[in-house]
């Protein structure tokens, strides 16, 4: 179970990777990569910058992966999430599970994204055409967080 | 004493990124500090918005939550990350 | 969107990389790794071999993946699966997906991988303790592909 | 002609991988030529299975698909890739 908040760029192929870590155990590894989109509600995005909570930001994410180790048998768990000055095409956020079979995988995987765009205190401010602008949150979040 | 911390586009609205009140028995919840704060008027009327969301001592809460002397209070808009 | 059906050995998190591509539309990528377990239903596993229906393999995740694109905005849809021998902790198939938003690519990575374990012509004979056997279907594969 | 293939248990049980039938009219049906396969008795009872899956022209369809000269049929049991 690895939470990491960081300034520095990562490789998601070697996240995903390490999710096995030779232990013959996992059946199953599912990964999931949010990159910054050069487009997002109706203008081009240039780069953004993520803003965060400090110290609460860890607590929520750890918050949110005991949920999930408690929901589902899980033998792995990562998140890491980028914060500070992002790039288009760069990776913002990884969420990586492992366990025996499938599906608790796929949920698990699913259940942390959810959770973590209604519950972890992170704010993209994004660079447009028109000047900067503050993202704001999406009604199909939330309804997506309401699932579980 | 109580710390407010604000985030994202109310720290940019306010112009402060946080602060320290007394502590006072009239804050008995978290939605007394904030009408406290909203009758300061002007850009503080963020903080009616309906979307606002709170933490105290850095875990999300309601506005029904209680205070006690001491607590970190952040308000902050819809949060968006991932 | 690619097929792949190989004897060659491959790199997951390769594969994970490559479904973003340098598309700066692309917001979300999901990949799914399935591993040879060193224990299944209640033997241990020194390994297995992959038979298929060459021909008709390609044929049948051609069309899986066709069904995803349909029901889904993917903007990359890549499915490569190993056939022959293959040991424990060894990657046996990859499935990524690529959208603008996250939903797609959970919802169609899952989608395919539940097709492809009941309607994709491979079967795996494994290497017991107790000799080798033929891996039978599940009823938890029928269901969860029933869902769609 | 009928070109009939068999796979992983079916294959070994059977000791045969595939093999070519003169065409018929009685072969009207997928279950006709499965019946017709059932009558030699012994190790074909496999072919009898609940679970069995079959394909016709390399696209899984059900027992009463119907046949016609020239097919490429297989009877396997139930698939387990992924």
């Amino acid at each position: 179970m690895g939470i990491r908040v960081q300034v520095e760029a990562f490789d998601p192929g070697a996240e995903l990777n390490a999710l096995h870590a030779a232990n013959v155990g996992v059946g199953a590894v599912v990964g999931f990569v949010g990159y910054v989109r050069d487009f997002n509600e109706g203008r081009e995005v240039g780069g953004m910058f993520l803003e965060h909570y400090p110290g609460m930001t860890e607590k929520a994410l750890g918050k949110i992966a005991d949920e999930a180790a408690q929901r589902w048998p899980l033998l792995r768990l990562e998140i890491l999430h980028r914060i500070g000055r992002l790039e288009p095409g760069e990776p913002i956020v990884f969420v990586g599970t492992a366990s025996a079979h499938r599906q608790a995988a796929f949920d698990a995987c699913a259940f942390v994204m959810d959770y973590l765009k209604t519950r972890a205190p992170f704010w993209k401010k994004e660079d447009t055409g028109e000047g900067p602008r503050w993202v704001e949150g999406r009604d199909s979040d939330q309804a997506a967080a309401r699932r579980w | 004493m109580i710390h407010v911390h604000y985030f994202a586009r109310y720290r940019e609205a306010l112009g402060v990124d946080s602060e320290q009140l007394g502590w006072s028995e009239a804050f008995a919840r978290l939605d007394d500090l904030r009408r406290h704060l909203l009758a300061r008027g002007g850009d503080w009327a963020v903080l009616g918005e309906r979307n606002l969301m709170c933490a105290r001592n850095q875990e999300l809460c309601g506005l029904d939550e209680p205070l006690a002397d001491g607590d970190e209070i952040a308000f902050f808009p819809t949060v968006t990350g991932g």
